[in-house]
């Protein structure tokens, strides 16, 4: 039962992460008054870059994308899925470590080409990560805190008969917080800094030519998948409608039900997402920064102070 | 449009998304570039035949030489068509590629630019509109579909000639040949 | 009147130049090779500080250069566009084709660098006391810089780009 | 086997060393490296043993106690394992330098006075080996002798010399009341003594192990120290010799006071322990900040060593048995990468020529592939990334941090985490990847005993990371020893109720995972390998020595903090050491040398005597 959890949880989020690109690429179509690509576009484009022949830099430069990609897919096996948790041990600190390896894995490989294109994208992918992650560390501990567990199943569990942790007050500010901060996360329009395609050609993608490009590609759809799922399973009890499909609480239909609601759930918070990404310029690095540090951190931290009174 | 006949995409999937995903070099070699642009934004949109402008050579596999080609564009031109992944294919726009065009005892413009690099298709017009870029676009489809748009392969495998050619116009070159001892 | 009273004042100051103007807003003077400079600071002076061009012109037939310099003034503070800013200034020297050497105006009109150096690539011409006068445009070797009359661009074109085969 | 004949022979191979070095080079190194294994293989028999003896010494009969219990034994086993390590290390990097009998003797010297400090078991003996190490550390860090090493190793001996002397007063005071100096004895004593006194003596003595510890108000020695010192003595300074202080802690706060009176020490909110956490915190983040904006490869790993001093007290003064756990593995846990570090650095020194400048060096990947791994792993160790030691006591110390209610600290270490990343990054970025400049074109990879070194600590660190039961076994045994519940460790982690750790899953999971991403990635075209000068620039030939972007390389970050980052503390030591010179000038001024002043001022005073003594007649 485990190996089919295995295999298929993977497919989804890769699936999930494609069809984010291609709903992405569609919806900034329809709102520029134009008729865009196919939703299914970028598997098209993967295809395309499988059957192309191109150029290495050096071992590194190889094994640093496939350490990102593969550390993608392992955050995606912790992450909740509806209510099948593949792997548990550790919780939440695992899933925070873990989502290190997939910037970690792209900087060291875009390091070794050689290209200072690919390192100011990086050093400003890092200076991002460095800004949003002090409200999103916030975030999570006042989470954590909240429901004293570091569990994440543990958490979309308590969810599931408490109700939505963004309807309860004080996780309301953390909530609020992590929405502003969403964008970052996504690496969309306001904080599309590090990937800017006309300022540093595209950033840490520079010198990624077939299959290379084709892992970005697919790395990039994991990590919206990664944002959007962490969000939906702490702040809108991923997987679980009110408690509308108690009944068939966990058998096979159960669980394909609480997946397809997660999926829904995200995809809603992805179109908004898209929305912002339509109505913003690009942020240069020190906004981004100023920014994140102000109003996200304030909720964060009015947050966890909120729950540190109130226990 | 055959892009979503399954049959084809499982028989040859390379060719298939090779035809529907044509991403395009972002380098304005002359004056025909100003026609790419409103090709891509609102009004005749080139991304929903799957045609998207992308930073790096590294990443694209369409290179539009839009314009007259000057003997120092034609450099750049060399070095970014051989840094372009394999399966790559170039369109010519405009008579000034073709055989020099308006330019054609100029000193310094390069009159028949298919000795240099090879050139898969030609757009006439001085300055072709949009929807000729669109045609371009679809006519190299049929060339991808029979196999005819061989570019690349002509490129490796009369390399010698190329770089003979390249040579004789810049006397030395500052890059060793691409497919020198493989 | 702002051209007639710099009219009398230039014919005053230099006797030697034939000043005339075909335009409402510009006046030609023509002068010969040695006063041109002079004439150059006198109107700086007088507050034509813009060098907008410098072009050469190849008249083979009697075997010269003429080199053309067109002053203007900038705009005043307060950005009223008078009469004396409308008014465009063309100075023309000629200065023969054989040594083709003049100097270089870098001091007076420092703007005047990159201008000098492509009349040095296209034309020959070699200006004294010009900091760099390195190739700017041409990536090609030529027997003779290329702008000259004498230089046959199609003669150059077939024997250079001609004998080039095409790849079959 | 006994714990004297094994100081004997730490301090004995010391001396040896000195003279054999007289005779030949050779033997001197041969018998360096003999020496430091044998102490290895000697400290690992003592393993589980609980030894309590007195030795009789020789001049004016003061009992000398030999202590050793699983506490002393773990920071022992630390500090020969370093120890050797860096002998094996020095063998080649210090070939062509000159005074090495002078640095040979330093280092065993030291390795032996640190084996010293943790092996006594009563104060005394303790203060005499302390008192060794400092000073011979100076010796040291001022080996190169040019006027900044000199500098640095000026401004370490002040700072610990004021440790030592507060340390001194606490010694003298407890004799005073005690009447012994008997850490056993003690620790039944203090008991007794009121809390007013218990507390005075504790800060007295967390003082002096503050600054050997490098916490924040007393780290401003250890970045000089280490930019000075030469890599092989850096490793053993920050990864064993500053943990000494670490040691300390633990003999006071646990073994002499013991908990509940620990608990005890608490005015209403403020207790001993949050103090103590809070500079910790405060630590982490001020470290992981500067050490961002470095440019110098020693200082970058100077301020990441006090940083990660943070988390250790972090874990050890939260008092609970999972968060002293986790403090205590991750002292071993930094002492391994740390020490990796260093010799990271100093190969790259080694075969650079001495270039320790982040600016202009580059692209190393290609000509030094084992030294590239060895940093690869210790920084990832570092960071704490799943399949390295680092996160296992990180991920203890975070989880006592938040269930036990104080999720602000925690968000200060996770702050020092992502700080972390980008200067680990910031290293292995401008000395690794990038373009290789044109003068490091033939440089080589270094010798394999150099090599060796970078080597195992990788594997330790991989090791403990996948398989933490080993050591935590150890770390368990103390913490039964210091008087909290044992926990409950299987070799993959901890397991309990409230979410267990299984590092074996991790790493069976992201193994499969990589492998079958790594099989996908090889099924693809096959691609061409370039060399560095066929890249992407706009259609441009590559400027050869200059395309590559590695001077300040987190510029963005440091214009918005470096207002903030002025290290205070280090300006008020510089203004303090100012004015005592000028004090001391100003005395100075009052000898002129002219026995005529001399008498005036004797005449002067008596005649301040006597008008005292008129007016109030106070004698």
């Amino acid at each position: 039962m485990i190996i089919v959890q295995i295999i298929l949880v993977p497919i989804i989020a890769l699936v999930m992460g494609l069809l984010f690109m291609g709903l992405f690429r569609k919806m900034m179509a329809r709102i520029q008054w134009r008729y865009g690509p196919p939703i299914t576009q970028p598997l098209i484009d993967i295809i395309r870059m499988f059957s192309q022949k191109t150029v290495t830099h050096g071992f590194m430069f190889e094994a640093g994308l496939v350490l990102s990609l593969a550390g993608s897919i392992v955050v995606a096996l912790f992450l909740p899925m509806g209510n099948i948790t593949v792997f548990e041990t550790g919780g939440l600190l695992v899933v925070l470590y873990l989502m290190l390896l997939g910037p970690l894995g792209i900087a060291l490989s875009s390091g070794e080409s050689g290209n200072p294109n690919s390192s100011i994208g990086i050093s400003r992918k890092f200076l991002l990560a460095l800004g949003y992650e002090v409200p999103m560390l916030l975030v999570l501990l006042a989470v954590m805190t909240h429901y004293n567990t570091i569990s994440l199943a543990e958490i979309v569990r308590i969810q599931a008969y408490r109700g939505w942790s963004f309807g309860s007050f004080p996780l309301l500010l953390s909530g609020i917080a992590y929405f502003l901060i969403l964008p970052a996360i996504l690496g969309i329009r306001p904080f599309e800094i590090a990937g800017a395609a006309q300022e540093i050609s595209s950033g840490p993608k520079a010198e990624y030519g077939g299959k290379f490009m084709a892992f970005s590609t697919l790395q990039h759809g994991l990590q919206e998948f990664i944002g959007l799922s962490l969000f939906v399973n702490l702040f809108l009890g991923g997987g679980d409608l009110f408690g509308l499909f108690g009944m068939y609480a966990n058998t096979f239909l159960g669980n394909l039900l609480a997946i397809v609601v997660l999926l829904i759930k995200m995809l809603l918070v992805f179109a908004v997402g898209v929305c912002i990404n339509a109505a913003f310029p690009r942020f240069r690095i020190e906004q981004a920064l100023n920014y994140l540090w102000t109003w996200p951190s304030l909720f964060a931290f009015a947050g966890i102070v909120v729950i540190m009174i109130t226990g | 449009m055959d892009r979503n006949q399954l049959v084809k995409w499982i028989k040859a999937p390379a060719k298939m998304g090779h035809k529907y995903s044509l991403h395009v070099v972002y380098f304005c070699t002359g004056c025909g570039i100003i026609e790419i642009p409103p090709s891509i934004t609102a009004r005749w949109d080139a991304e929903r035949f799957g045609v998207i402008p992308v930073a790096t050579p590294r990443q694209a596999n369409l290179f539009l030489i839009t314009g007259y080609v000057s003997t120092k564009t034609l450099k750049a031109i060399i070095r970014t068509y051989e840094q372009m992944p394999e399966p790559k294919y170039t369109v010519g726009f405009g008579s000034c590629p073709i055989n020099g065009g308006m330019y054609w005892d100029s000193y310094n413009t390069i009159k028949k630019l298919d000795k240099y690099i090879p050139i898969d298709g030609w757009i006439a017009g001085c300055m072709p509109r949009p929807e000729a870029v669109f045609v371009a676009v679809t006519h190299l489809w049929t060339l991808i579909d029979k196999e005819m748009a061989d570019g690349y392969k002509r490129y490796r495998e009369k390399y010698d000639y190329y770089r003979a050619n390249q040579e004789k116009v810049f006397g030395e070159m500052e890059w060793p040949p691409l497919y020198g001892k493989e | 009147m702002i051209m007639e009273e710099l009219k009398s004042k230039l014919e005053k100051a230099f006797g030697s130049a034939k000043i005339s103007s075909n335009y409402s807003n510009n006046l030609a003077i023509e002068l010969d090779e040695t006063q041109a400079i002079s004439m150059l600071s006198y109107l700086k002076n007088l507050g034509y500080k813009h060098l907008a061009l410098i072009s050469c012109v190849d008249w083979i037939e009697d075997n010269q250069f003429e080199l053309v310099y067109v002053l203007s003034a900038y705009m005043p503070s307060d950005d009223s566009y008078s009469e004396k800013e409308k008014l465009n200034i063309i100075v023309k020297t000629r200065i023969s084709r054989e040594e083709a050497k003049y100097i270089s105006i870098i001091d007076i009109f420092e703007n005047a660098e990159p201008y000098e150096r492509e009349i040095h690539e296209l034309f020959g011409i070699h200006f004294e006391g010009h900091p760099r006068l390195t190739p700017l445009f041409l990536v090609l070797k030529y027997d003779k810089p290329p702008f000259r009359k004498d230089f046959d661009t199609r003669q150059f074109v077939d024997d250079y780009f001609g004998n080039i085969p095409p790849v079959e | 086997m006994t714990l004297e004949l094994l100081l004997i022979v730490a301090f004995g191979g010391a001396f040896l060393t000195y003279f054999l070095g007289k005779i030949s080079g050779k033997l001197r190194n041969g018998f360096a490296v003999l020496n430091s294994l044998a102490v290895l293989v000697m400290t690992s028999f003592f393993y589980g043993m609980n030894i309590e003896k007195p030795v009789a010494f020789g001049f004016f009969d003061i009992t000398f106690v030999l202590r050793m219990n699983m506490v002393s034994w773990f920071f022992a086993i630390t500090i020969v394992g370093i120890g050797f390590l860096s002998i094996i290390y020095s063998l080649r990097y210090m070939q062509n330098k000159e005074k090495l009998d002078y640095y040979y003797f330093t280092t065993l010297f030291i390795n032996a006075s640190m084996l010293g400090t943790v092996l006594c078991g009563d104060l005394l003996s303790f203060f005499i080996f302390w008192e060794m190490m400092s000073w011979s550390t100076y010796l040291l860090i001022s080996y190169r002798g040019n006027d900044r090493a000199v500098f640095a190793g000026i401004k370490y001996i002040i700072m610990s010399i004021i440790g030592s002397m507060v340390m001194l007063v606490g010694i003298i005071s407890l004799y005073v009341n005690f009447g012994t100096l008997e850490i056993t004895e003690l620790a039944t004593l203090i008991q007794l003594a009121p809390l007013g006194y218990t507390l005075f003596i504790l800060i007295l003595f967390s003082i002096s192990f503050a600054v050997i510890n490098a916490f924040w108000p007393f780290h401003t020695w250890l970045p000089d120290a280490h930019a000075e010192a030469v890599s092989p003595f850096s490793s053993i300074l920050s990864a064993v010799l500053v943990r000494k202080g670490m040691y300390g802690l633990y003999l006071f706060m646990y073994m002499i006071l013991g908990l509940d009176l620990l608990n005890k020490l608490r005015f209403g909110v403020i207790s001993f322990n949050g103090v103590f956490c809070w500079i910790g915190a405060i630590t982490i983040v001020f470290a992981a900040l500067t050490a961002l904006l470095q440019s110098d490869s020693k200082r970058i790993l100077a301020w990441s060593t006090v940083g990660q001093g943070g988390y250790m007290i972090l874990g050890v003064a939260f008092s609970t048995a999972l968060g002293v756990a986790g403090g205590t593995f991750h002292i071993l846990n930094h002492c391994i990468y740390i020490g990796l570090l260093f010799f990271v650095a100093g190969a790259i020194e080694y075969s650079t020529g001495g270039i320790r400048d982040l600016d202009s060096l580059g692209g190393l990947i290609k000509k030094m592939p084992v030294t590239f791994i060895g940093a690869i792993i210790g920084v990832s160790g570092l960071i704490g990334l799943p399949l390295t030691c680092g996160f296992v006591s990180k991920w203890m110390i975070y989880k006592t941090l938040i269930l036990n209610g104080s999720p602000l600290l925690a968000f200060f270490a996770f702050l020092g985490t992502w700080g972390t990343i980008l200067y680990g990054y910031k290293f292995i970025h401008n000395i690794f990847l990038g373009q290789l400049p044109e003068e490091h074109e033939n440089v080589k990879e270094v010798p394999f005993s150099m090599q060796l070194p970078i080597i195992i600590l990788s594997v330790l660190v991989i090791l403990f990371g996948v398989l933490p039961g080993i050591p935590l076994k150890v770390v368990n045994v103390m913490d039964t020893y210091m008087g909290f519940e044992s926990l409950n460790i299987n070799l993959a982690g901890v397991v309990s109720e409230t979410g267990a750790l299984d590092t074996i899953n991790i790493f069976m999971v992201i193994l499969v995972v990589f492998v079958i991403v790594g099989l996908l990635f090889k099924a693809g075209r096959k691609s061409r390998k370039t060399d560095q000068y066929d890249n992407y620039a706009a259609g441009a030939a590559i400027p050869k020595g200059r395309y590559n972007y590695t001077v300040n390389f987190y510029n963005p970050l440091s214009t918005i903090i470096e207002k903030y980052l002025k290290d205070v503390v280090d300006a008020f030591y510089m203004k303090l050491t100012g004015f005592v010179t000028n004090v001391g000038d100003g005395i100075r001024k009052l000898y002129t040398g002219y026995v005529g002043n001399y008498i005036m001022y004797i005449v002067v005073f008596l005649a301040f005597l006597i008008l005292i003594q008129l007016r109030w007649s106070v004698f």
